[in-house]
């Protein structure tokens, strides 16, 4: 037991691998927790974001500066009477949701946050990703048909068809990625996530910048791609209010509705990961071959302990700014502790043994962050897509460029 | 399924209107310089009637007088009087229908013409076709219990080439049927409905004619002058809404 | 226990293959046949897979192929059922008696 | 109500062509209570998967009887009512009100009342506009400017309420002039205002104008030719994107409008994204009236001369504004008395509504929410 | 990656896959039968895996389950299903059906059964890193003919759906 905990901790490939089944559970359980809590936070930020971009303030009013306000929503939702439409085929509409969270989560068993932390390397890791989300659509169709209610089900016949088309040149611009692994001395390219970010470290650059404007190219398919991928603005016609209430989920509530909105964040996470290995380098700091060597070294391993501090001293602005009055009292002190908490976590960071580990997994999740920040501006600026015009996006434009790159790609890496 | 509102006029039931007295006297009042090329005016037995008994001008209390349409009060010295309509096309057009183009005169500088009902399908395409008035800004409808013919529906048309707006009416008995102006003027539709939601005037042509605001079942047409005003459909509203009644 | 070998995905192979040879010759219903179709080639694709243990890659190749072949015959499959209940308003394979419509 | 399927029975289909499978014609019903339906509209569609082919309207949700009312209440009495009809544009309903029983009366507003009336009605043409160009963007998915119009149409409001106490149903208008002076600062609000509000027009038209999602998804959706337009009686905003220059304000003019400048602002296409910019336009040209007429308030009284019980001859009129969403027009029966015989009420939501039809048809359904956005109706208008 | 519990994981697979098997062609309500098949379909991705086989049993969740079987779903809501429950579900000779079926299956037992002896201990573990890449080789190298017929075929595919589903085109 104990020896399997400290040999992983000195192996240098992920548990899956090394076939050590308690460090995989620990992974296992420590992504679902994380995941959970990104999605809370993401909840929390963008309401708050979103409000910012509009001019007001969002939620403020369970706990200082609303910071309370998705786990009062949890506990809402999951308290909230469950209602299944009389007509519908409960043992659908049941799994459906289930079928969306499950693939939502089940994609990061093999996203690599790091050279060793990840639950598995699969040798084909990129493949398993884009087939286990494609099976999302699956839960997508059945809660439409099982709600038996016209906007589902019309929800549900937009988000697959939606869904299925995107995958396409999604499908493509990976390919071009895949492709620009295998240009090595030995010309075999890697499906595995691992060694696709591997394969950016050993040819000294991020594939956005392979072959440029190729690599950006192939980039911009895919972020488009995954936005509609995602159902989200300006692609959310399957959950266009205005026109379907909210399309395939419009009947469920309470706590299967939960599970969508998990699901929808989670696949939010899984599709920027996957951005972040193909093209962005996935754990490794900016610039790692012009800024590398012993100081370059330490002074990115202190940016986690940095970021975290940065908000600790965020949180505690905020409590400078928090109104004197006696009833604010509680709220300054639970922001106050808040930012405590924030602030030791980042001490603990700056020890020695602990950044070096946790780096990866910073510039990992930063990159993330990064996508994140973008799916709530496109939501806060972008106007809707109309359906025949999102088709045409995918199938008209996004198609023949992701296939133009592939070729390209394909050409050059033979030729250079 | 709009069959069943159509029910005979029901004996005034709100507040008493008007002077019980000969409600529909012929006119008595010479109109207001007809033409003297359209000697038919005068007898035409729809014209428009002249209050019988000319507006009180004491009128507080709430009765109006019957066939109150007609803008000619003689007692009010300081109001102003409805003259008559000059202009070419109504020369025209009375030269061309004679009587079936009753009183045309203009009050206030607004312009109107009483019109046949007969007459009707085809003023409104001459009115469209030759004199431009392409735009129909409203249809509706008055009541007037007192009178024979219960109704006026009056049609508002704008001419975008003259900046001129005109209204044209025709009086009608209660269950005539009026010729439907969708075919002129589609926006007619809705507006002809309306008319019929409200006074019960049946639009003949018309292309799917039903009650627009009010619900489908609904008994009684509320702007007749007899529907009173806290008046309602006490079944529709039992059988549909559950309640006993919706005051 | 017994190690689990070829000749046990031939079993689960063959146990699939007989139930989707049941399906298409006892269902009516033509989407469930042609469903029992899909069971069919992924038993012949387990198959396939499973001899590739034995004899080479050319197995999962062949899988691959099948795959494709499914793919379109699905596709294929189910653009007729479309056409079929548009004009005759069943998915019933028995009412399939004429050969115009 | 009858249920859907029996209602559309009625639809008259052009379109008899069937291209999915011929059973399952999609029947939605799209209301009354659906976000996209500026109120309690219930707009039922038939759908060929996504493709309209027909729409039926049931209206009537919001009937409260106004006309009904109107004959059983003063001329004064019933001023307040009119503002219930079109809520976001209550003012415009006033000055339609108050300018036909004048006309009825005989009698004139004095200038000063004349121009305080241009002020407030232009600045609810604005506020009108705003409402219309947040809730129509929020429709297309963009939830931004919905907030920042109506940060800005609060800036309105303010001086609404400033002015005559309440912000939406104002009832801001006497028959003869005004009841209120304008409060102590009331031009240097006014003026802070525009000064305000015309980088924020250009700030909504940067969200918008050029971005490409909203091009496309404007462009070519619920054309009405001007001959359509016409021909439906649509009036307003939807006239003027479609090329006819008219505009009640200039064609008759009214209140203190001959006294200022201003341009009819007009499209070419009668689609979408013309009347989003005949909207915009017209937002600039509300200000420029505002700035005109704010500067040179003459002095003098607010009020004409109106009898204690106003009781217009026996007669009729009909009197017409430009009221935000088109033409607003008053049919008053006068039989002598206190009351009015008749009051018949021209919406413009009412007209431009029946257009829906032949603007979505053969459209598809995101292509309805675009267009029932941009026909900026007003359910309390339309049902009265 | 090694392979673990292997007995354990195969009957468990094995199970699933047979026992989704038989709910695809016994199931009313032809959307229970789809999910069913999905689940046969992920199970026998399993079975890939456990065969060393990953790249097939990628291709096999891509294509097959989020592919073919979300087609299946969709044609199914097309077409309206609740007639179709009502109605009966087996056809007349389901008796000869399933006895030929039956029979079959026994015949393939038997043949299994009788010719143990050659697979017997001639199981291979196959290169699993390169799996992907060995057999791109051969589908690009041996198999370039097939490859380039089938998609061929796809193509026909395309078409003829199309122009079975379309109307009018």
């Amino acid at each position: 037991m104990l020896d399997d905990v400290t040999s992983y901790l000195k192996s240098d490939t992920t548990p899956g691998q090394a076939g050590n089944f308690l460090w995989a559970f620990i992974y296992i359980l420590l992504i679902f927790l994380g995941l959970s809590v990104a999605v809370i936070a993401m909840n929390w930020l963008e309401r708050k974001i979103l409000a910012h971009m509009q001019v007001r303030l969002g939620p403020m009013r369970v706990g200082p500066h609303g910071l309370l306000q998705p786990i009062a929503d949890a506990i809402k939702l999951l308290i909230k009477e469950d209602i299944m439409p009389s007509e519908s085929d409960p043992f659908v509409f049941w799994t459906a949701p289930l079928i969306v969270v499950l693939t939502a989560f089940t994609v990061f068993i093999v996203v690599p946050f790091g050279p060793t932390h990840a639950v598995t390397d699969m040798n084909i890791g990129v493949l398993f990703m884009l087939g286990v989300s494609s099976l999302s659509v699956l839960g997508v169709v059945m809660a439409g048909w099982a709600s038996n209610s016209h906007y589902p089900l019309m929800g549900a016949l937009r988000s697959s068809a939606q869904m299925v088309s995107y995958e396409i040149a999604m499908g493509l611009a990976v390919i071009s990625a895949v492709l620009m692994t295998s240009l090595n001395q030995s010309g075999t390219g890697t499906l595995s996530m691992i060694g696709i970010v591997q394969a950016q470290e050993a040819q000294a650059t991020w594939f956005v910048f392979k072959f440029f404007p190729l690599g950006l190219i192939a980039f911009f398919v895919f972020a488009v791609a995954m936005v509609a991928e995602t159902n989200r603005a300006p692609f959310d016609l399957p959950e266009a209010e205005s026109e379907l209430t909210a399309g395939f989920h419009t009947e469920y509530s309470g706590f299967r509705w939960s599970l969508f909105f998990l699901a929808e964040y989670s696949a939010m996470i899984a599709v920027s990961s996957i951005a972040v290995t193909l093209w962005l380098g996935g754990w490794l700091h900016p610039f790692p071959h012009w800024l590398s060597g012993e100081t370059w070294d330490l002074v990115f391993s202190l940016f986690p302990g940095l970021t975290f501090v940065f908000l600790a001293g965020l949180t505690f602005y905020s409590v400078a700014r928090m109104p004197k009055h006696p009833y604010f009292r509680v709220q300054t002190m639970g922001l106050a502790g808040f930012g405590a908490v924030l602030g030791l976590i980042g001490l603990a960071l700056f020890a020695p043994p602990v950044r070096d580990r946790v780096q990866d997994i910073y510039w990992f999740a930063a990159k993330v962050a990064g996508f994140m920040y973008l799916y709530i501006w496109y939501r806060g600026t972008f106007p809707r897509y109309r359906f025949d015009q999102l088709m045409t996006v995918g199938w008209k434009i996004l198609l023949p460029i992701g296939l133009g790159v592939l070729i390209v790609t394909a050409i050059l890496g033979v030729v250079l | 399924m709009p069959d069943e509102t159509k029910s005979p006029p029901p004996p005034p039931t709100g507040e008493p209107k008007g002077p019980a007295g000969a409600p529909n006297a012929p006119s008595v009042e010479p109109v207001p310089a007809k033409k003297p090329g359209d000697p038919a005016a005068t007898t035409d037995p729809a014209a428009p009637a002249a209050p019988p008994k000319p507006a009180p001008p004491t009128a507080a209390k709430p009765a109006e007088p019957a066939g109150g349409h007609t803008p000619a009060p003689p007692a009010k010295p300081a109001g102003p009087a409805a003259v008559a309509w000059d202009s070419e096309m109504v020369c025209k057009l009375k030269g061309q229908y004679g009587s079936g183009i009753g009183e045309a005169s203009t009050y206030l500088g607004q312009n109107y013409m009483v019109v046949d009902s007969s007459l009707i399908p085809e003023i409104l395409h001459v009115l469209r076709d030759q004199e431009e008035f392409d735009y129909c800004v409203d249809i509706t409808a008055l009541h007037y219990p007192q009178r024979e013919k219960q109704f006026d529906v009056i049609w508002i048309l704008y001419s975008f080439a003259r900046n001129q707006r005109i209204r044209v009416k025709t009086l009608i008995a209660d269950g005539e049927i009026v010729p439907s102006a969708v075919k002129i003027w589609p926006t007619a539709n809705w507006l002809e409905r309306e008319v019929y939601d409200m006074f019960g005037i049946r639009f003949d042509g018309h292309p799917d004619l039903k009650r627009i605001l009010l619900p489908d079942g609904w008994k009684g047409h509320p702007l007749r002058k007899d529907y009173g005003i806290i008046q309602q459909d006490n079944e529709w509203v039992q059988i549909n809404l559950g309640i006993e009644s919706g005051q | 226990m017994v190690p689990i070998t070829t000749l046990h995905y031939l079993v689960v192979a063959a146990a699939l293959f007989v139930l989707g040879v049941i399906g298409v010759l006892t269902r009516r219903n033509v989407v469930i046949v042609l469903m029992s179709i899909e069971l069919i080639l992924n038993a012949v694709n387990l198959n396939l897979v499973a001899f590739s243990r034995l004899y080479g890659l050319h197995g999962q190749v062949f899988a691959i192929f099948v795959i494709t072949d499914a793919a379109a015959e699905a596709a294929v499959g189910l653009g007729i059922l479309i056409a079929f209940f548009r004009n005759k308003e069943t998915v019933n394979v028995d009412e399939v008696d004429l050969l115009k419509w | 109500m009858a249920d859907a399927t029996k209602n559309v029975s009625h639809l008259e289909l052009g379109d008899t062509d069937k291209t999915f499978l011929d059973s399952n014609e999609l029947i939605i019903n799209m209301g009354p209570q659906h976000p996209a339906t500026h109120g309690v509209l219930r707009v039922i569609l038939r759908l060929d998967g996504e493709k309209v082919l027909g729409t039926e309207c049931v209206i009537g949700y919001l009937h409260r009887g106004v006309e009904k009312i109107a004959e059983n209440r003063t001329y004064a009495m019933f001023n307040p009512y009119v503002d219930r009809m079109d809520y976001v544009a209550a003012v415009s309903n006033g000055l339609g009100y108050c300018e036909a029983v004048e006309k009825l009366l005989n009698l004139e507003a004095p200038p000063r009342a004349n121009y305080i009336r241009v002020i407030l009605t232009e600045l609810n043409r604005l506020a009108s506009h705003m409402l219309w160009l947040g809730t129509h963007a929020l429709d297309i998915g963009a939830i931004t400017p919905l907030f920042y119009t109506f940060r800005d149409r609060e800036e309105i409001l303010k001086i609404f309420e400033k002015y005559c106490g309440a912000r939406l149903t104002t009832h801001a208008f006497r028959i003869g002039g005004c009841l209120y002076e304008t409060y102590e600062g009331f031009e240097q609000d006014v003026t802070k205002f525009l000064k305000f509000v015309t980088p924020k027009i250009d700030e909504y038209e940067e969200l918008l104008t050029t971005n490409r999602i909203w091009v496309e998804r404007t462009r070519n959706v619920g054309m009405l030719s001007a001959k359509d337009c016409i021909a439906l009686g649509v009036t307003g905003p939807v006239l003027r994107a479609s090329g006819v220059k008219w505009d009640l304000r200039k064609a008759q003019p009214y209140a203190a409008y001959p006294d200022f400048e201003f341009e009819i602002p007009t499209g070419q296409n009668g689609d979408t994204y013309d009347r989003y910019l005949v909207r915009m336009q017209e937002m600039r040209q509300s200000l420029r009236i505002i700035e005109q007429a704010v500067g040179k308030i003459p002095e003098g009284p607010i009020m004409a001369k109106v009898p204690k019980v106003i009781k217009p001859p026996v007669g009729e009129i009909y009197h017409s504004i430009e009221a935000p969403k088109g033409e607003l027009g008053y049919f008053i029966v006068s039989d002598g008395s206190t009351q009015p015989y008749r009051v018949r009420v021209r919406p413009p939501s009412f007209v431009n509504l029946q257009a829906l039809e032949q603007m979505v048809r053969g459209q598809l359904v995101a292509d309805v929410i675009a267009v029932i956005g941009t026909l900026d109706i007003v359910l309390g208008e339309v049902d009265r | 990656m090694q392979p673990v519990a292997t007995t354990f994981f195969f009957y468990f697979l094995a199970a699933v896959t047979v026992l989704s098997g038989v709910l695809v062609i016994t199931r009313r309500n032809p959307v229970h039968s789809a999910l069913a098949l999905i689940l046969a379909l992920l199970g026998q991705a399993g079975l890939y895996l456990m065969l060393y086989a990953p790249f097939v049993a990628g291709v096999q969740i891509i294509l097959y389950a989020g592919g073919i079987m979300v087609l299946f779903l969709f044609v199914i809501m097309l077409v309206s299903i609740e007639k179709s429950q009502k109605e009966e579900q087996f056809n007349n000779m389901w008796i000869v059906g399933l006895l030929a079926a039956l029979a079959l299956g026994a015949l393939f037992i038997g043949v299994y059964v009788k010719g143990r002896d050659l697979f017997a201990g001639r199981e291979v573990a196959l290169p699993e890193q390169s799996n992907t890449q060995q057999i791109a080789i051969l589908l690009y190298g041996n198999y370039m003919f097939a490859f380039e017929i089938a998609s061929l075929l796809l193509l026909v595919a395309i078409i003829g759906a199309v122009v079975m589903a379309k109307k009018r085109i």
